[in-house]
């Protein structure tokens, strides 16, 4: 019997890099097929060539029960039946979310007018149909990154396809919205159609996916049943190495010296008297579900949101903090967990996103010495492993992962005495994940006060000497590492909370 | 003056303006005459090219109409006398830096002649240096400059025009009343002068009259707004001038959305809308220049200092009061372009 | 199911977050600034306190409205037209040839407008064949439109003014299709020319907020990347928006030149910083996406009754350019302001 | 095939635009543009092929050069500046104001230009006030300093002509520094204003690569919220490069005043557009993050020999403006072009 899916020798170069080389990959009808591989390993872009958003190189063959096809842009794909949910959002911020849903879908207009009405009932229909509860009227901008990863959810489900692709889809979800997507995933498989599904989550692999295929630097590795393999063994297929799972921090806070001080902390919106301190190389995590308000918390610290009320001391100094400037003199950095929007300068090199909080070390009297930031890149990018042909590389051309390196290389460089991680994995694969772990292990010998935010249970425990749990914009409780479970966690998170906003009905 | 006295009302303006500049021989007096007879009275003194030399002229733009008429002058006078004639100019009339780089390139270019209508009266004295020094004759037309480097200047004595203007204003408003002046340019000699020639005329002779502070706009349709604004902030207003084609079109337009048909519009230059608005009595008349005589003599004096004939200092280029009285007089008629 | 406050207003609170057209709030703001200056020159400027001298503004802003209306939907795309000033002036010589008694061509009246509106859409189709086929910034492929139909309409005018004399042409604009009637002692004639302003914004209103080419031009102004790959053809709408930008420049164009009943070919230079300021007075978003029409219609009314007060006051003009200067910029100002705080609620 | 090709590489181009500064094979590309157009007249106008005609490109390209070149920092921000036409004007009235005789204040050299520079760091100060701190759209702020600048300038001239009769100021300007010379039997002098703008074009190009200012210009524009984020002053740089630009508007005013020794008030309106166009020309992306100074003054200098060429072929001049919005837009289309296929490949 043909298979659902086929891609066979499919190649993409790109100006300088070889993105992908010879890739096969298979897909049965009624299956979940996990696709896994480090950071730059290809996987976005198979899924680009697939989609009928990139041209492959020639030679490359696409068949779809056992007809070969030829993708050729993305409405042709979805008329094959084929859509994908990208890594990176692709919404429309000054729409609403009704207005997004059916942005460019047949059948959403007659002759060309639109009846806004009949658009926001039938999203209400869907939304009621998956399980989640979005204002279709709410305009898209507004909604919180995780609602609209729901929203991008939603859509692709609701174009009924035969494959449906779906990259990264949880990078920015808690364990709750997760098991909901889970439940969608399972109800979208039939015997008619499969499911391509791209994570770094190993524990998802393990949990929704049937088979897995590898790839690595570009090239596939093999495929594998998931029931009939350990996830390390998949690990180690995208690595070429071992690495350790469920673990727990390595390292113990240096001093009860606090250095990072928050009193009575409130925000207009959302945030109520949080108190918190973080000691001398004490990393401090930060847990609770989406829009429980652990980023707004970090944003006005730093400063980059206004707070109503709340002190704020580093090393027993009170410091005047009201926009992002003063929190970089006071001495915090600020990692966002929306690195596209927040965080880097996309037509810029490795070297001068890195280097760009941290400029003052790198000029006289105004002067800029270039070989300084090539080389603090250089070494940067050696550390994290970035996959790259050179610094000079836009950022732009990286993937995903890689350019959440750089981020990250661009707040180690600043070294700053207090280090807020918003997401810090946020896109990551699971071997650079473990660097950066034990990077963060690193710092916090070097008696940095760091603050984890991460949605990720067992994220939290494996960096977190402490654990601050918050839901409804206060901290239901602190938990040590010690006594801390995913169980107690989620209890914590779901304080007065008999619903989770989002993701259930 | 003698073509200018039959043409106006009034003999005294005339007289004024032709008394003024030095008298010159061949112009001044016969500036309503059509240029080819003009040009046929001196034409025996007005040797021809072989075909070969370049006359160029670089006037003040191609925003009005009133350019085109003199080029048609002066291109006729080319043919008629067998030289090749450039005409250019900037795209607006505050352009004066595009304007000297016009000039640099005609000097560039090497012409036989240059002729210069200024856009500013001192602006241009390092090139028209530079223009000597290279041998080239110059001649200055419509506006004068501050050098005495120019063989001559061939031009309207705007200020004259403008009094002649107000005088008929106030004639047709009987003296009194309130009038009001769209002026097409505050910074130019030539504005300055077609406004301050009114003003002052007002001041001195027309004790009665009450000049509202002007308008400035230098198209037909911002000319038309302001119009219409100043006569409807100022019911009482019995009078209103315009000093170049667009601002007079513009004020007969504003007086006629305006709903007051009482009021005397007076204009300056012609054009195919002034001209019809004279004749159906929504404008009562204008003050005309003589373009295309202008753009003629520009290049008859350019071909006499070719060929190093003597030119008077200034050729008086002359202007006449017209309306529906005398528009279609031949005298008249010659000078009006559509 | 029960829900809790806290979700309950969450929702809520997104779903007042401003949609596409912004608030009604913002809409009331740009209102009473226009109400304020009104009201101000009511007191400085003789005899301003006339219905008149309302429908005056009404009708002298007609045409700079009715082609900030099209150049509302090229803004929404994050595009800009630079083009609008002279286009018009390039359309309106083409009505006046088209129109005019011979050597012209003297064709009837339907014929000569419905060629003049080709014209229209023939320089929005190359204005947006330059963006959106040949990725041209809309800032230089507009600017290059603007000389060369400054050029063009020198041209095919050959300098001259050219004067329609078909009565219809006048009073298609001029005309009164409401009758004049009698108020408060004087005549009230309301010209066509207010009418067809009026119109075509509630057209306009109805293409930007009903029909795809709204959505899909704001769609484009939002997140280009993420419309084409919602399977929008970006090229063939942002074409569409810049076509319906051109005709609305021609629909200007017929009611400028109408309104004189000639047409000259060296007018219109620098109209479109009025006809852009309009639509950015009124809200719509320099950078795409955000939108809204009436707020471009009290833009325009803005800067029209702002000229016509200040030249009633018989201000100088040199004090006119500074005054207009400082009150745009706060018209704009409040706009920001309301926004930011907004944001920061 | 080919079809998909099309809307393929544009989502390709999306995602692989040039770094800060493009590549040298765009600059390359412009240049060749420049020297092509250059062959072309040398052929096609007479007595064009002079080296005494390329010099004086080279200065009366020189005002709206320096102008773009301050320019373009404003707008590799991601801003835009319509004010350096007038805001030019206005402080070139400033200038006559200090160094003309009496009536004027007839100040010594020195300080009549530092005043001047004043006057611009002023102005651009006041732009960057309002677009950093009040949060107004550059295009707003600065059309409002257009208007404003226009009247002011008039007013503060009393709309005269000023004559500015200091030798020394002229000779900043129009002296020759470099000793003239002979070449194949003619003199050539090349005027300080040449050099005053090569000059510039260096401190311009090191500004924009090697200091913080450029850098983070381009930062701030390529991602203004990630940059403010790094802990970096965005109001405070992008007030500084306001003034930046405005001290070059500054400059520009000197040089174009100083070459004929006088000031006229109402010039200078639609300037901002060949400058803005100049830097455009020469690669500067309208949308920020991207700029280029070699290709700013390239730019320049291809608008410029266009008008020096066009001229003196004796074009007629409503084809000039015809020629120039075609020739402006195949400028910029070629790089695109050549963008689109290093992409492509
Ligand atoms: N537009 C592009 N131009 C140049 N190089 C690119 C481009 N897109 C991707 N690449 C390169 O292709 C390789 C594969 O990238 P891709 O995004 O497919 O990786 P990925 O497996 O999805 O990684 P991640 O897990 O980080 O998302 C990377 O080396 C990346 O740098
Ligand atoms: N009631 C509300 N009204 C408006 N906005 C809200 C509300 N609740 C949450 N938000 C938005 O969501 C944010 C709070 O969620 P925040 O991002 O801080 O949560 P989080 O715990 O970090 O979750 P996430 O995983 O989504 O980042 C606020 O910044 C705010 O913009
Ligand atoms: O000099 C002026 C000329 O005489 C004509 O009246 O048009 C306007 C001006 O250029
Ligand atoms: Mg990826
Ligand atoms: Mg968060």
């Amino acid at each position: 019997m043909a298979k659902l899916l086929e891609l066979k020798n499919v190649s993409k170069t790109f100006p300088g890099v070889k993105a992908l080389q010879n890739v096969h990959l298979d897909l049965n009808e009624g299956e979940v097929l996990g696709l896994c591989g480090e950071n730059g390993a290809g996987k976005s872009t198979l899924m680009k060539v697939l989609t009928g958003i990139y041209t492959p190189d020639p030679g490359a063959e696409i068949w779809l029960d056992g007809k070969q096809v030829e993708v050729k842009d993305v409405n042709h794909a979805r008329d094959l039946g084929l859509s994908i949910i990208h890594q990176e959002l692709n919404l429309v911020n000054d729409l609403t979310v009704a207005q997004n849903l059916f942005l460019g879908r047949p059948g959403s207009h007659k002759g060309g007018f639109i009846n806004d009405r009949a658009l926001e009932e039938r999203a209400a229909e869907l939304f009621d149909r998956y399980g989640m509860r979005i204002d279709p009227r709410a305009r898209m901008g507004s909604l919180t990154v995780a609602r609209q990863q729901m929203v991008e959810i939603a859509r692709a489900l609701s174009y009924d396809s035969r494959i449906l692709v779906m990259d990264e889809p949880t990078a920015a979800l808690t364990g709750v919205e997760t098991e909901r997507l889970f439940e969608l995933i399972r109800d979208f498989v039939s015997p008619t159609t499969g499911l391509i599904y791209i994570s770094h989550r190993m524990p998802e692999i393990a949990e929704i996916t049937d088979r897995v295929s590898v790839l690595r630097d570009g090239e596939y590795v093999g495929t594998v049943v998931t029931d009939e393999v350990e996830m390390r063994e998949i690990v180690s297929m995208m690595v070429g190495r071992e690495v350790s799972a469920e673990a727990r921090p390595r390292t113990k806070r240096l001093s009860d010296e606090v250095v990072l001080k928050v009193s009575n902390l409130s925000s207009k919106n959302l945030l109520h008297d949080i108190n918190f301190e973080v000691r001398e190389g004490e990393i401090l995590g930060f847990a609770g579900l989406v829009g429980a308000g652990r980023t707004e918390v970090a944003r006005c610290v730093f400063g980059a949101d206004a707070r109503t009320s709340g002190d704020i001391e580093v090393r027993g100094k009170r410091v005047r903090i009201h926009n992002a400037v003063d929190g970089v003199n006071a001495g915090i950095g600020y990692l966002s967990e929306d690195r596209k929007q927040y965080g880097l300068l996309l037509d810029q090199s490795i070297s001068d996103n890195a280097a760009m909080a941290t400029m003052e070390k790198f000029h006289t009297a105004g002067y800029i010495h270039d070989d300084k930031i090539e080389k603090i890149g250089k070494e940067y990018s050696k550390k994290l492993r970035v996959r790259t042909p050179s610094v000079a590389q836009l950022i732009r051309k990286l993937s995903g992962g890689n350019q959440q390196k750089v981020v990250i290389a661009k707040w180690l460089i600043r070294d700053s005495d207090v280090l807020i991680f918003d997401e810090p994995t946020r896109g990551i694969d699971v071997g650079a994940k473990e660097e950066i772990y034990e990077l963060l292990d690193d710092l916090s010998r070097q008696g940095k006060a760091i603050v984890v935010i991460s949605s990720e249970l067992p994220e939290v425990l494996r960096v977190s000497h402490r654990i601050a749990v918050m839901a409804n914009g206060r901290i239901t409780g602190f938990l040590d590492n010690e006594e801390a479970t995913q169980a107690n966690i989620m209890e914590l998170a779901t304080v007065g909370k008999p619903v989770v906003e989002g993701a259930h009905s | 003056g003698t073509s200018t006295d039959t043409s106006s009302p009034d003999p005294t303006t005339a007289e004024e303006t032709t008394s003024a500049p030095a008298e010159s021989e061949s112009a001044s007096e016969e500036p309503s005459e059509s240029p080819s007879e003009g040009g046929s009275e001196g034409a025996g003194d007005v040797p021809q090219g072989d075909g070969t030399q370049t006359i160029y002229l670089v006037s003040k733009g191609f925003q009005h109409r009133f350019w085109q008429a003199v080029r048609e002058g002066a291109e006729q006078a080319g043919e008629e006398f067998n030289y090749k004639v450039e005409f250019v100019g900037p795209q607006n009339e505050t352009q004066v830096t595009e304007q000297l780089n016009m000039l640099k390139t005609a000097l560039d270019s090497k012409p036989a002649a240059i002729g210069l209508a200024a856009l500013d009266s001192g602006a241009a004295s390092d090139l028209l240096d530079q223009i000597e020094a290279a041998g080239i004759p110059i001649i200055a037309f419509d506006s004068g400059v501050d050098s005495d480097i120019p063989l001559t200047t061939v031009q309207t004595d705007n200020y004259a025009a403008a009094q002649a203007a107000a005088e008929h204003l106030v004639e047709l408003i009987g003296g009194q009343g309130t009038v009001g002046l769209i002026c097409h340019d505050q910074t130019s000699q030539t504005g300055k002068q077609r406004c301050d020639g009114f003003k002052e005329y007002m001041a001195e002779n027309a004790p009665d009259v009450t000049v509202l502070p002007e308008q400035i706009a230098g198209e037909v349709g911002l000319a038309a707004n302001a119009a219409k604004s100043m006569i409807q902030a100022n019911p009482d207003m019995v009078g209103l001038y315009g000093s170049n084609e667009a601002a007079a079109t513009g004020a007969v337009q504003g007086a006629i959305e305006s709903g007051n048909s009482e009021l005397k519009v007076v204009g300056f230059d012609s054009g195919k809308t002034q001209i019809d608005a004279i004749k159906n009595g929504q404008q009562a008349g204008a003050v005309t220049q003589a373009p295309i005589k202008m753009g003629y003599e520009t290049v008859v004096a350019a071909i006499k200092a070719i060929n190093g004939q003597e030119l008077p200092e200034v050729i008086d280029s002359g202007f006449a009061w017209y309306d529906a009285s005398n528009i279609d007089d031949p005298e008249i008629a010659a000078n009006l372009y559509e | 199911m029960s829900t809790t406050e806290e979700t309950k207003t969450e929702v809520e609170h997104e779903a007042k977050k401003e949609g596409r057209s912004g608030s009604s709030f913002q809409q009331l703001l740009v209102l009473l600034a226009l109400v304020a200056i009104y009201v101000f020159f009511m007191f400085a400027a003789p005899n301003f306190a006339q219905l008149g001298i309302a429908i005056d503004i009404l009708s002298q802003s007609a045409y700079i409205g009715v082609m900030a209306l099209g150049t509302t939907f090229i803004i929404a795309t994050g595009g800009i037209d630079l083009s609008s000033g002279t286009g018009m002036s390039l359309m309106a010589v083409a009505a006046g040839i088209f129109l005019a008694a011979p050597p012209y061509w003297n064709l009837p009246l339907g014929a000569g407008l419905l060629l003049v509106l080709l014209v229209g859409a023939l320089i929005g189709a190359i204005n947006g064949a330059n963006v959106a086929i040949l990725g041209l910034p809309p800032f230089i492929a507009t600017l290059a439109m603007m000389m060369a139909a400054r050029g063009l309409a020198l041209v095919i005018s050959q300098t001259q003014t050219i004067s329609i004399a078909n009565p219809g042409y006048k009073n298609l604009v001029q005309g009164n299709l409401i009758p004049r009637f009698e108020l408060g002692g004087s005549t009230i004639a309301i010209p066509n020319s207010v009418l067809i302003f009026i119109l075509l914004a509630i057209v306009a209103a109805f293409l930007l907020n009903k029909t795809l080419l709204g959505r899909y031009a704001l769609a484009i102004g939002s997140n280009e990347e993420a419309t084409r790959l919602s399977g929008v053809n970006v090229r063939f709408w942002k074409m569409m928006v810049y076509i319906v930008g051109g005709l609305f420049v021609a629909i200007g164009a017929i009611l400028y030149s109408g309104r004189f009943g000639f047409v000259q070919p060296s007018e219109g230079v620098g109209f479109e910083l009025n006809v852009i300021a309009a639509a950015v007075i009124g809200g719509t978003s320099l950078s795409g996406g955000r939108a809204n029409i009436t707020g471009t219609v009290i833009g325009a009314l803005i800067m029209q009754t702002l000229t016509k007060g200040l030249q009633m006051m018989g201000l100088r003009q040199e004090w006119q350019l500074v005054v207009t200067g400082v009150v745009v910029l706060i018209a704009v100002l409040i706009d920001i302001q309301r926004q930011r705080r907004a944001n920061a609620a």
